[in-house]
This record gives structure tokens, sequence and C-alpha cells, in this order.
């Protein structure tokens, strides 16, 4: 089977892309988008023929020998196993797409000879990373997607915000992976081989003492988590919108934010066995996805709405693999990452349709402008609200499903979530693309085919790819990673239904409300809901809880809402507000009682020391003060002296050691 | 002759030489001789590694330190006003100074002479001094009227010409000190010796100890050579804004 | 005595007494310098007197293990690094004050 | 006895091949009807410098000046040591042969900028500055070029690099080492496009424009032997040395490297003398990633085609 054979020219191609372009071939931009775009094309194909070879039961691995320290050969190896092509396929067919899309996407760009040699190497080493077959070739891919998510977030340095955000990012993940770095040395050094492989057979069989599989997994996770933007490493995300849009597609879907999760996913009976490990994956996994919820909801800006989304769906992810289910993760990584991609694709279309604005002020009513984005748009995000866009359903299910099994509160806390990703996808489609059309959406039209081409046949993948596990093909994933998707009907039902009240909620704001508002005594106040913010000033005004917000509230309260309607929008909000304030103060609030406690222990022992230790201490000042007196004549500043002085303490050590070579 | 008298009588040749060459260095007057001395003290040290059966090292030594010294001389040329021929040497000669032309200048000891109230011959002299050249190309000091120099001026140039710095004294006496204590303690140390002479090809070995081995030793100096690089590199570039900005605004102003 | 001899031509000892006297005048050469080139010049000679003894010593100590000609090689590296940036380090002293003798860097002092 | 002869033996060589190139040079300047003529004109040339009075400048560095044409001579010589002549017949068969022969380049450079400092002049002051920069920019580009064929013997050993060619020369397949390592040896001997530290015109000499008589004979000499040695080593390690048939190795050797000499001379012509500056450029632009270049392809080569080892 030739997909076995070849697998490893998957990440080579675009690393080889990389190497030409970055021999001077970047020049010709033209020759660099179309180099760049033929090398994902062939690593597509290449990593199809594996997935198809894999699914057959096949196996390989490649290896090169790399160097040899303190006694330990190190080799660069490469595998092909089910999940790694399956993943690998996943990067390839998605970075085929998002490359093509770029071809059109950068082509008035004068440097994109650079950024297509980056880009391949973004996707080189992304490939390299999943098909890894051993934890330091694993561990050098990683490295150099930070570099490249580096060299890429700050692609337009000459502007003020991307460096700033491509430091932030670069830091950030740059932490983790420090943490990484040790959990990897130490599993090599404790199981003596940096092979995937043995190193799991030998996790598994008990090798490894219980307390140090657990910190070596919580480093591992640590890693994750910074690279997929998880609770303490969350920050860099939604700055990295900073990068063009390709960029923000791809590093969203499947290759950095995938990466840490792909990380779990690889040494998962590593922590299967390391006991409480998962479960601190899985509250972390829905702390994050809560605080991204909350924070797309309130967002005003399109691409950091959405970047706020993805942490949040990767926080399922995370939930799905702490719940001990380990298709459910790989499940919404799949899922998510097509739908995502298209998504960002397409807000990259809009933001070019409205005069190269991300927020939402300057978009809406983009509806019967763009048919054919908002069609891909609307596909993606009723796949990200969880509707059940095919006959499969969808993929958030599994991860609830495996909460539910786990851990209740667990499953509440998600549930929650869920609906928070209901709410801010339908949110994010409605100010988009419904309503009235903002002065510069009035001009805008659909974009120009090179970029619409790829939208469209990444939107016509998203049910494609939710159909991967569908029970009407046969749960094909199931088939090709073993286990089975966890499944429990009541959970499904209560998704479905949460998630049809979310998108009804979310696009009812913009629908129905102002429709009600046609009553003549409020006429005054309808365009505040008609306009541009409905959301925003409702958000505003039942979370600020202030004196504007308690003015209008009366008005709208008493003269209109369904008051139980009303009511539940009201807790919700002011829970999406809570969340997102605690994200913002928690850190803060306990930096300021630790300082505080300090101060006062500081305080006291100063007290203490002013009483008892001053006289002493005095007198002891005192003959340190005369006695440095005398010595302050050799420090004369010129650096000869200094020199003899030294000289002088290294003949002493000299004669130190003569006297004991005579004594001896 | 056996070949151990001719081995000794070779070491004893080179380390000589390797001897003298190094303390040639410290006393001669021109810095192009000092690097040139220096230089043979290396060439001659690579003989004695010849002798102790190390050619590889040998070749290295002599690569590394000539090119290195050669960039040192060059320096010293540039930045120190060291220029060619004897002219140091000659300008001793016509200021009647005592000592061998060839040998370096130690800073005057006691207090400076008191400064004089008029000067007898011009202040330019002085500074004019290195740089008055015959239409030849050459360097003349025949020009200077040496018996008209006050002692204050003596006194200052000698400074400016001395080589070493007032603790020479102090100096010396560690050198020897060193060196003598670690005499004493080689022969007080009884040395664990192999009665074996080395069969092995050194290059095929060394090469394979520093790829394997000392793997991390060889990356980490290839690292610091490149820090080295890039740390010298930034060391002794100019910076471009504060040098050329100030004649640009200078001539803008006086341009109206 | 056999440190002295080592079958018929030179020993260890007197390698290492060459080693020693070169290592004097480079201290001697590093204290009395005014000029810091010449200071640099000095510590080579230090530095080669240290190399001199490491070779002597594995020529007459263990012939067979080559680990002390990699040494060698790693400290002429490094020796290279340390005369690379202390040149760049006089030239820029240079640049700013117009000489690089040591006795008039008096900074620490003020 | 060999110890005394064997020296006797490579100066003689020396010395031979030194007055062919010298009839190259001058066949090449007057073409090849005034044969006569080239045959004679460098002997008398020697014999016109050895007649010249001897001139010492006023202020010249009396011991320098004296001793820098012997240092280059000394070099020269001990670098012919290396080469291998024929399958037995060299002087000095080192591990590390190759290593030696460019080491010993660089004290050449300290003979010729000692000689240019010691004649206390200012042009032989800009000699001393070019020819120590072309020093630090030569040595890289051709201890580079020299590492192709040194990773497909992998062998220091000249008269190794010279048995492993027996059934294909190393040009065939690293052409590029070649251009480098003339263009470096270009450089070394301080030759024609390449010769602004000795230039006639600009510097009036330049590093010997106060030399005359017997030391400007041994310093042309020993220019020439260099130029001599460098294709010679040009020969090993990309022409097979003495690998030939039916001839003896010896005088397949010598017509490989007289034609090599010839064929560089002869291009050397058609370019323009360079300024220091555009050398440098040269070296450290376009010759180092070249170089760098080269060994990634011979890397790869040596890798996948088993025809070096």
């Amino acid at each position: 089977m030739i997909g076995v054979q070849v697998f490893w020219l998957a990440p080579l191609l675009p690393l080889v892309a990389f190497g030409l372009l970055a021999l001077g071939l970047s020049r010709s931009g033209r020759l660099a988008s179309a180099l760049a775009v033929l090398a994902m094309a062939g690593s597509t194909i290449v990593s199809v023929l594996g997935l198809v070879a894999a699914a057959q039961g096949m196996r390989a691995t490649v290896s090169l020998p790399w160097l040899s320290v303190g006694g330990r050969s190190l080799t660069l190896a490469l595998w092909l196993d089910p999940l790694s092509a399956l993943i690998a396929t996943l990067v390839s067919v998605i970075g085929f797409i998002v490359f093509v899309y770029a071809a059109s996407y950068m082509a008035e760009e004068p440097l994109r000879g650079r950024f297509f040699a980056e880009f391949s190497l973004f996707a080189g080493s992304m490939l390299t990373l999943v098909l890894a077959a051993d934890l330091i070739t694993l561990f050098l891919a990683w490295e150099l997607v930070g570099i490249c998510s580096y060299l890429l977030i700050g692609f337009w340095f000459e502007r003020d915000a991307p460096p700033i955000a491509a430091t932030k990012a670069f830091f950030t993940t740059r932490l983790a992976d420090l943490l990484l770095l040790v959990g990897v040395l130490l599993l090599v050094g404790t199981v003596g081989t940096g092979r995937i492989a043995p190193i799991l057979s030998a996790v598994t069989g008990g090798k490894i003492a219980s307390n140090l599989l657990l910190f070596i997994a919580l480093l591992l996770f640590a890693g994750a988590a910074g690279k997929s933007a998880q609770v303490p490493f969350q920050g860099w995300l939604p700055d990295a919108m900073a990068g063009p849009t390709p960029v923000s597609a791809f590093l969203h879907s499947a290759t950095m934010v995938a990466a840490g999760v792909f990380l779990v996913a690889r040494l998962y009976p590593l922590f299967l066995v390391a006991t409480p490990a998962l479960q601190i994956i899985a509250w972390v996994g829905v702390l994050t996805s809560l605080l991204g919820g909350a924070a797309a909801l309130v967002e005003t800006d399109l691409k950091r709405t959405l970047a706020y989304s993805t942490m949040s769906q990767v926080g399922l992810m995370f939930v799905g693999l702490g719940s001990g289910s380990l298709l459910a993760g790989v499940l919404l990584l799949v899922v998510q990452a097509l739908y995502k991609s298209t998504l960002f694709l397409a807000a990259g279309a809009v933001d070019r349709a409205v005069e190269e604005n991300t927020t939402f002020m300057y978009m809406g009513g983009l509806l019967r402008r763009m048919p054919f984005t908002a069609f891909a748009f609307a596909l993606s995000a009723a796949a990200l609200a969880g509707l059940p866009v095919t006959l499969a359903f969808p993929a958030k299910d599994a991860i609830l499903a495996a909460a539910w099994y786990a851990n209740i509160s667990l499953f509440s806390a998600a549930l929650v979530a869920s609906l928070l990703s209901a709410l801010y996808s339908a949110r994010a489609f409605s100010l988009v693309f419904l309503g009235m059309p903002s002065p510069t959406a009035q001009n805008a039209h659909e974009p120009k085919h090179g970029l619409l081409v790829p939208i469209l046949s990444l939107a016509l993948l998203v049910p494609l790819g939710l159909l991967v596990n569908a029970a009407v093909l046969g749960h094909p994933l199931s088939r090709l990673l073993g286990g089975t998707v966890p499944d429990v009907p009541m959970v499904t039902g209560v998704t479905l239904v949460l998630a049809i009240i979310g998108v009804v909620i979310g696009i009812g704001a913009r629908f129905i409300w102002p429709r009600a508002l046609v009553w003549p005594s409020l006429q005054t106040i309808g365009p505040i809901f008609a306009g541009e913010f409905g959301f925003k000033v409702l958000y505003r005004l039942v979370s600020h809880g202030g004196l504007g917000a308690v003015r209008i509230a009366n008005i709208v309260d008493h003269a209109l809402f369904d008051t139980l309607n009303s009511w539940a929008i009201r807790g919700l909000l002011a829970f999406v507000r809570a969340c997102a304030e605690i994200d913002r103060t928690l850190f803060d609030a306990f930096a300021g009682v630790v300082v505080r406690v300090m101060m006062t222990v500081v305080r006291a022992s100063g007290r203490i020391d002013l009483r008892g230790f001053d006289t002493t201490v005095r007198d002891v000042g005192q003959g340190i003060l005369t006695f440095s007196q005398r010595v302050r004549g050799l420090q004369t500043g010129r650096i000869e002296n200094y020199l003899l002085f030294v000289f002088m303490w290294g003949v002493g050590v000299l004669a130190l050691a003569v006297l004991v070579a005579l004594l001896r | 002759m056996s070949s151990g008298l001719i081995e000794w009588l070779i070491f004893l040749s080179l380390a000589m030489i390797a001897i003298v060459t190094a303390a040639g260095m410290i006393i001669t007057m021109s810095m192009y001789r000092a690097g040139l001395a220096l230089m043979a003290s290396f060439v001659a040290l690579a003989g004695l590694f010849i002798l102790l059966n190390a050619d590889l090292l040998a070749a290295i030594q002599v690569m590394m330190n000539v090119g290195g010294m050669l960039v040192m001389v060059l320096f010293m040329v540039m930045m120190m006003m060291d220029p060619g021929g004897e002219m140091m040497w000659g300008m001793k000669r016509d200021m009647h100074m005592r000592g061998p032309g060839a040998l370096s200048m130690h800073m005057p000891s006691g207090p400076p002479p008191p400064e004089e109230q008029e000067g007898q011959l011009d202040a330019g002299a002085m500074s004019d001094m290195d740089v008055q050249e015959t239409e030849v190309g050459g360097h003349d000091m025949s020009d200077m009227e040496m018996g008209s120099m006050t002692p204050r001026q003596n006194y200052t140039m000698m400074v400016d010409m001395a080589m070493s710095t007032a603790q020479l004294p102090w100096a010396i006496v560690l050198g020897v000190v060193s060196a003598l204590l670690l005499v004493i303690l080689l022969i007080l140390t009884p040395w664990p010796l192999a009665g074996i002479a080395p069969t092995q090809d050194a290059s095929r070995v060394v090469g394979e100890l520093l790829l394997s081995r000392y793997m991390i030793a060889f990356e980490g100096a290839a690292l610091l050579i490149l820090a080295g690089i890039a740390g010298a590199v930034l060391l002794a570039k100019r910076e471009r804004s504060r040098v050329q900005t100030p004649p640009e605004t200078k001539q803008r102003g006086e341009q109206p | 005595m056999s440190w002295f001899t080592s079958s018929g031509g030179p020993g260890l000892l007197p390698y290492l007494l060459v080693g020693a006297i070169l290592f004097g005048i480079g201290v001697t050469g590093v204290l009395s310098q005014r000029n810091s080139l010449m200071i640099l010049m000095s510590i080579e000679i230090i530095i080669n007197a240290a190399i001199l003894t490491l070779v002597a010593f594995w020529r007459f100590v263990r012939p067979d293990q080559f680990d002390a000609q990699v040494f060698v090689i790693i400290i002429v590296t490094i020796a290279a690094v340390e005369m690379a940036s202390g040149l760049g380090l006089v030239l820029m002293v240079f640049r700013q004050r117009g000489n690089a003798n040591v006795d008039e860097a008096k900074e620490l002092k003020q | 006895m060999s110890v005394f002869i064997t020296p006797l033996f490579v100066v003689c060589v020396l010395l031979v091949g030194t007055y062919f190139i010298a009839v190259i040079e001058q066949l090449l300047r007057l073409g090849l009807r005034s044969i006569g003529i080239a045959l004679t004109l460098p002997l008398a040339n020697a014999i016109r410098l050895l007649y010249q009075e001897d001139l010492t400048p006023r202020g010249a560095d009396f011991f320098l000046f004296r001793s820098a044409p012997f240092i280059a001579l000394a070099v020269v010589s001990l670098v012919a040591l290396v080469i291998p002549l024929g399958p037995t017949l060299i002087a000095f068969n080192p591990s590390i042969g190759l290593f030696y022969f460019i080491v010993l380049l660089s004290p050449f450079v300290v003979a010729i900028t000692n000689a240019a400092w010691s004649q206390n002049s200012k042009e032989g002051l800009f000699a001393t500055f070019r020819a120590a920069a072309y020093l630090i920019s030569y040595e890289v580009p051709i201890g580079f070029a020299a590492i192709g064929p040194v990773m497909a013997t992998q062998s220091l050993s000249t008269q190794r690099i010279v048995e492993v060619q027996a059934g294909l020369w190393f040009v065939v397949w690293q052409p590029l080492g070649l251009a480098i390592y003339l263009i470096a040896a270009l450089f070394v001997s301080f030759r024609h496009p390449f010769d602004s530290a000795l230039a006639g015109s600009e510097l009036e000499g330049g590093a010997f424009a106060e030399y005359s008589g017997g030391r400007l004979l041994l310093f042309k000499i020993a220019l020439a032997a260099l130029f001599l040695l460098l294709m010679a080593m040009g020969v090993v390690l990309f022409f097979g040395g003495w690998q030939g048939p039916v001839l003896p190795g010896p005088l397949w050797f010598a017509l490989k490297t007289f034609a090599l000499s010839a064929l560089v001379l002869w291009l050397a012509h058609f370019f323009p003398r360079l300024r220091h500056d555009q050398m440098l450029t040269l070296s450290w632009k376009i010759l180092l990633p070249a170089s760098l270049l080269n060994i990634t392809l011979v890397g790869i080569l040596t890798l996948t085609i088993p025809v070096g080892r």
C-alpha cells in the first residue's frame, strides 16, 4: 500500500517548500504561493492515502538517527497510526483549502513570499508534530509551531498591534513549553526512550511511580494548555487575531490550538493512569469554556468573538478528554476544526467586504449582499451552536454524554457552556448578516472567486465532518480509533433543546424584539434596539445595573417584555458578566491578598526589629563603618589595581595548595 | 647522537624561543613587534605539541593563533598609532633616553615636576611630534630640539609613551611568585605516569569524541562563537544615528 | 627521576616547568601592561600555558584517552571568542575616549 | 641521510616548477610564437635582480625587513612537503596532511605583512592592512572548498585523497568546490585579479615597494612557488593527483599541475583587478555561501552515491 510507504512525505513537502522559499524563491510572490499550495496539495494526497492505509490496519514507522547524548541515541521518527493519520489528514485538508484561500487573500501583499514561506513551515511543522513517533521530535515540531505562530501573528510587523500580540503569544506559549520540556525530559529520562509506543506501554505497565506520573502528566498538560489557550495561559489567543485572517483560520482550527488537544489525546493512556490528572483537565476545560463563552457574548469584534468561541470549544474538548472519553474529544476536535476554519474564512471575506473593519458596528444585514458567504457562515455557525446540521448529532453531544457519565456538576457546567456557545454563535450570525445594514455594509458584495470557492468547499466539508461518526455510516471514527462514543439519549435531548433555545434567543433578540417595539408609545426607544447595539445595550443594561441601565430597564421591563423571558435573560447575562468579571479580577484579588498578608508580616517583623535588635545592630554598624572607612582606600577605581587584587588572591590560593602539599 | 638527545635539544630550543618571545612581547616597545613575538611564542608552543605527539593540536594552534594575532596586530597598527619601521626606536635614540632602544618605557616614578608658567617651545610641537613626516614617507624626528624640553614636558611625554602602568614592580613580583609556587607544586605532586605512547590517529578519535561524548560542549562552543560574533559586531558597530545626525543638524543650521 | 625524562627525551616535568614560566610571564603582562590590547595578549599567554600543561598531562598520564585534546580544542575556541569580544570592547572604549589605556579608565570610582 | 636529502630534493623540484610557472606566465603574455624568449626571460630577470643593488630604506625595521623573504620561502618549502608526487614519492605524509597545508598558508601572509610593515612607508602600511584582511577572508572559503574531497575520502591525508580518486576524479561531481578553490587559491597567492596588496600601479609595489635585488627575487620565487603549490594541491584534491594511465605518476602530476596553472592564469587574464572592498565582498558574500552550498551538496552526494568511498 503506497500510503504506508510515503506517509512521511506529508510533513516533508511543506518543509521542502519552506526551504526553497527561504533559499530565495520567495522574491516572486506568485511563484511562492503556487509552490506552497502545490506542496500542501501533495501532502493532502499523501495524508489521505496514509489515512486509508491506517484504516485498513496498517502501521509504519520511519526514523532518522540524529545524535547520541550520554549514551542514548536520539532519533527523529515519524509513524503512521490511526490517530496521527486522522489528524494529519485533517491538518492537510484544511491547510490546503486555507492555502488556496490565502493565495488570493494575500494577493496584494508585497511580502507574500515571506508569508507563504512561514505558512509552509507552519503547516509542515504541525504535520511533523502530528506524525511524530517520539517525544523529542514532537517537542521540536512543537517549538517550530510556536515560532511560526510568532512569525505569522507578527506578519504585519510595521503595524502597532501585531508585534505586541506576537510577542505575547510567543512568551505565553514559551512559558508553557518550558513546563512541557521538563515533562518530556522527565518522561524520556524515566522510561529511557523517546518513542511514544514504549512510553505508553511502560506507563500502562505501571513501571513509573504514581506521584511522578501525576507530576509528569500535569507538566505535559501545562504545555498543552499553553498551546490550546487554556485557563492560566489563555491571554494570547484573542490578541492573536492581529495576524492575517488565513493565519487565524489555520491557527484556530487545525494547527496550534489543536496541538494541545492532540498532545493529550496522543498520550491519553498516560493521563488515564495518572489518576487525578483527568479531573483537573476536565475542570480547567470547563472553566475555560465558560470564560470563553462569556467573553464571546460581550465582544464587539467579529474575529475576537470567534477567538473566544475557539477557547470555549477547546475547553469542551478538554472536558470530553477529561471525562474519560478519548473519542468525544477527538470528534469535537475534527468537527470544530472544519467549522471554525470556515467561520474564519467567512469572517475574512466579511472584513474585506466592509472595508477592512472587524467590529460588528460596521456590519449587519449582509445576508442579502453576500448570500453565499452567509450560507457558509450559517452552516458552520449552526454546527458551532450544536444544531443537527446533518443526520448526525452534533459533536458536543458526545462530550456532554461523557461528562454525564463522569460527574454531574461537570455536566451541568458543560451544559451552561454549551448553551453559551449556542447563544454567541447565533448572536454573531445575526449581528453580521441580519438586521439593518450599516453604512459600510451597504456597498458590500460577495468576495472574488478565489476567496469564495475555498469558503464554500470548506463549508460543504462541515456536514461531512459531522458525519464522521454517524450511526448511518456505522461509526467510522469508532472503528478507526477503537472504543465507542458515549451516547445518552436524555442528554442528547437536553442539549438539542438547549441549543435550539439558545439559537432562538440569539436570533430572536435581533428579530422579534425590534418588531415588538413598534408600539407607538415606545417609538423613541426603538432605534436603540433596532440599531447596531441591541445586544450590547441589553448586556450593559442588565449586567451593569447602573443608573442609565435602570432607566431603560424600567421602561422596557414594564412596558413590553414578558417578565419571565426578561428575568431569564437578565440572570443569564448577570452570570455572564460575573464570569467575565471573575476572569478579570480573580488573579488581581489573589495577588492583592498575598501582598497584604506579606506586608503585615513584614511590618510585624519590622516592629520586633526596632525594639529588640536595634542597639546591638547600631553598635555593630558603627564598628563596620569605621572599619570600612579604612578599607575605602583600597577602592582606587582603576582596573589594573583590581586585577592585582584578584591575582593576589589567586597566588594566595596557590600558596595554600603548596602548603597542603608540603604538609602531606 | 641518540634520538633522546636530539629530542632534548629540540625541546630546549623551542622552550627557549617560547619563553623568550613571550617575555619579549611584554618588554618590546612596538606593539607590532609584540604581536609578532606572541605569534612566535605560539608557533614554538606548536612545536612543543609536535614533540608531545599532538600534531593535530599543533596545526590548530598555528591556525587559530596566527590568524588571531594578525588581526590583533592589525588593530594595534590601526588604533594605537603604531606606524611601521624603527620609529619608536629612533625617537628614543634622538631623545637621548637611557636603555636599549627596542625596549619599552615604564611609568616615571615620583611626582610630576611643577608646570612652567611660559612654554619655552610652542605647545604644538608635542602633539605634532608623531605626525611629522618627511617627503619620503618615513618619520623623522631630527627637527625636534630635544635640548629645549622642560622637565614637565619630558615627564608628560614619558607618561604618554609608557607601555606599563605604575604597578609594574608588583606585577613582576606576583608573576615570579606565582611561577615559583607553581613550580614547587609541580615538583611536590606525585603524578601518576603511564609509560606508554599514544598510538591512535588523533584526528579521527578527537572527531569521534567531539561528535559523541562531547557533543553538548561542541554545540555549546558553536553557540558561544555565534554569541561572540553577534556581540563583537554589536559592540564594534558604529551607531549611525548618534554619529551622523549632529553634523547634519549643524550644517542645516549654518546654511541659512 | 622518571618525571624528568621519558625514554631519553624530556619527560613530564620539563613541559610543566615551561608552562609555569609562561604562566608567570602572562600574569606579569596582565598586571603590568597599560594598553588593554596588550592585556588581552597576555591573557592569551596564560591560556596557552594552560593548554601546554594539559597536552603534557595527556601525553604522559593518559595517552590512550583523547579527551584532553577535545578540551584543548574547546579551550582554543573559547579563547578565540574571548579575543573577538575583547577586541569589540576595546574598540568601543577606544571610540569613546580616544585611547585604550586601562589606567585612564577610572569611572568605577566616580 | 634522508633528513638532508629530502628537503634538498623538495627545494629543487620547487625551483624547477617555479621556473616553469614563470615560463607559462611569459608565454601567456607574449604568445606561443616567442617560446624562445619565454624560456630565457625568467632566467634573465633573475640574474638581473641578483646583480641589482640591495637597498634597505632608512628607518626600516632591521630584523623584520631582512627576514621576511626568508620566512616566505621557508613557509613555501614547508608547505611543499605534503604534496604527493607519486604513489610513494612524498616527503612527509602525516594523517592531517591537508590540514597542515591549509594551516601553513597563513604564516605566508605574516611574511607579507612583515615585509609591508617593516619598510616604514605609507604604501607598505596600506599593504599590511590589505594582506591581513585577505588572510581572514580567504581562510574560510579555501578550507570549506577543501572539505568537499575530505568528506568524500573521509581522511585528511593527501596521499589517501589521491588514492581514492582512482576511479572517478572529484572534479566530476564537485565542480563548484573546484571553482571556489581556484578563486581562493588566486586570493592566497596574491595573483592577478586579487593582487591589490602588491598592486604595482596603485601602491607602487605595495608590500614589496622598498625591496630590490636578491630579496625581491626571493619574494617573487616564493610567490610563484606558492601559486604552483596551490595548483598542485588543486590537482591532488580534484584531478586525481598522480593517477593516470601509461605514463609514470610524477609525470602525470606535473602535466596536470602545469595544465591547471596555465588554464587558471589564462582565465585570470580576462578579469580586471578587484578593489580590496570588492574582494572582501566576493569572499564573504559569494564564496562563503557558495562553499556552504557545496558542502551540503557533497554531503548529500556522498551519502547517496557510494562513489567516493
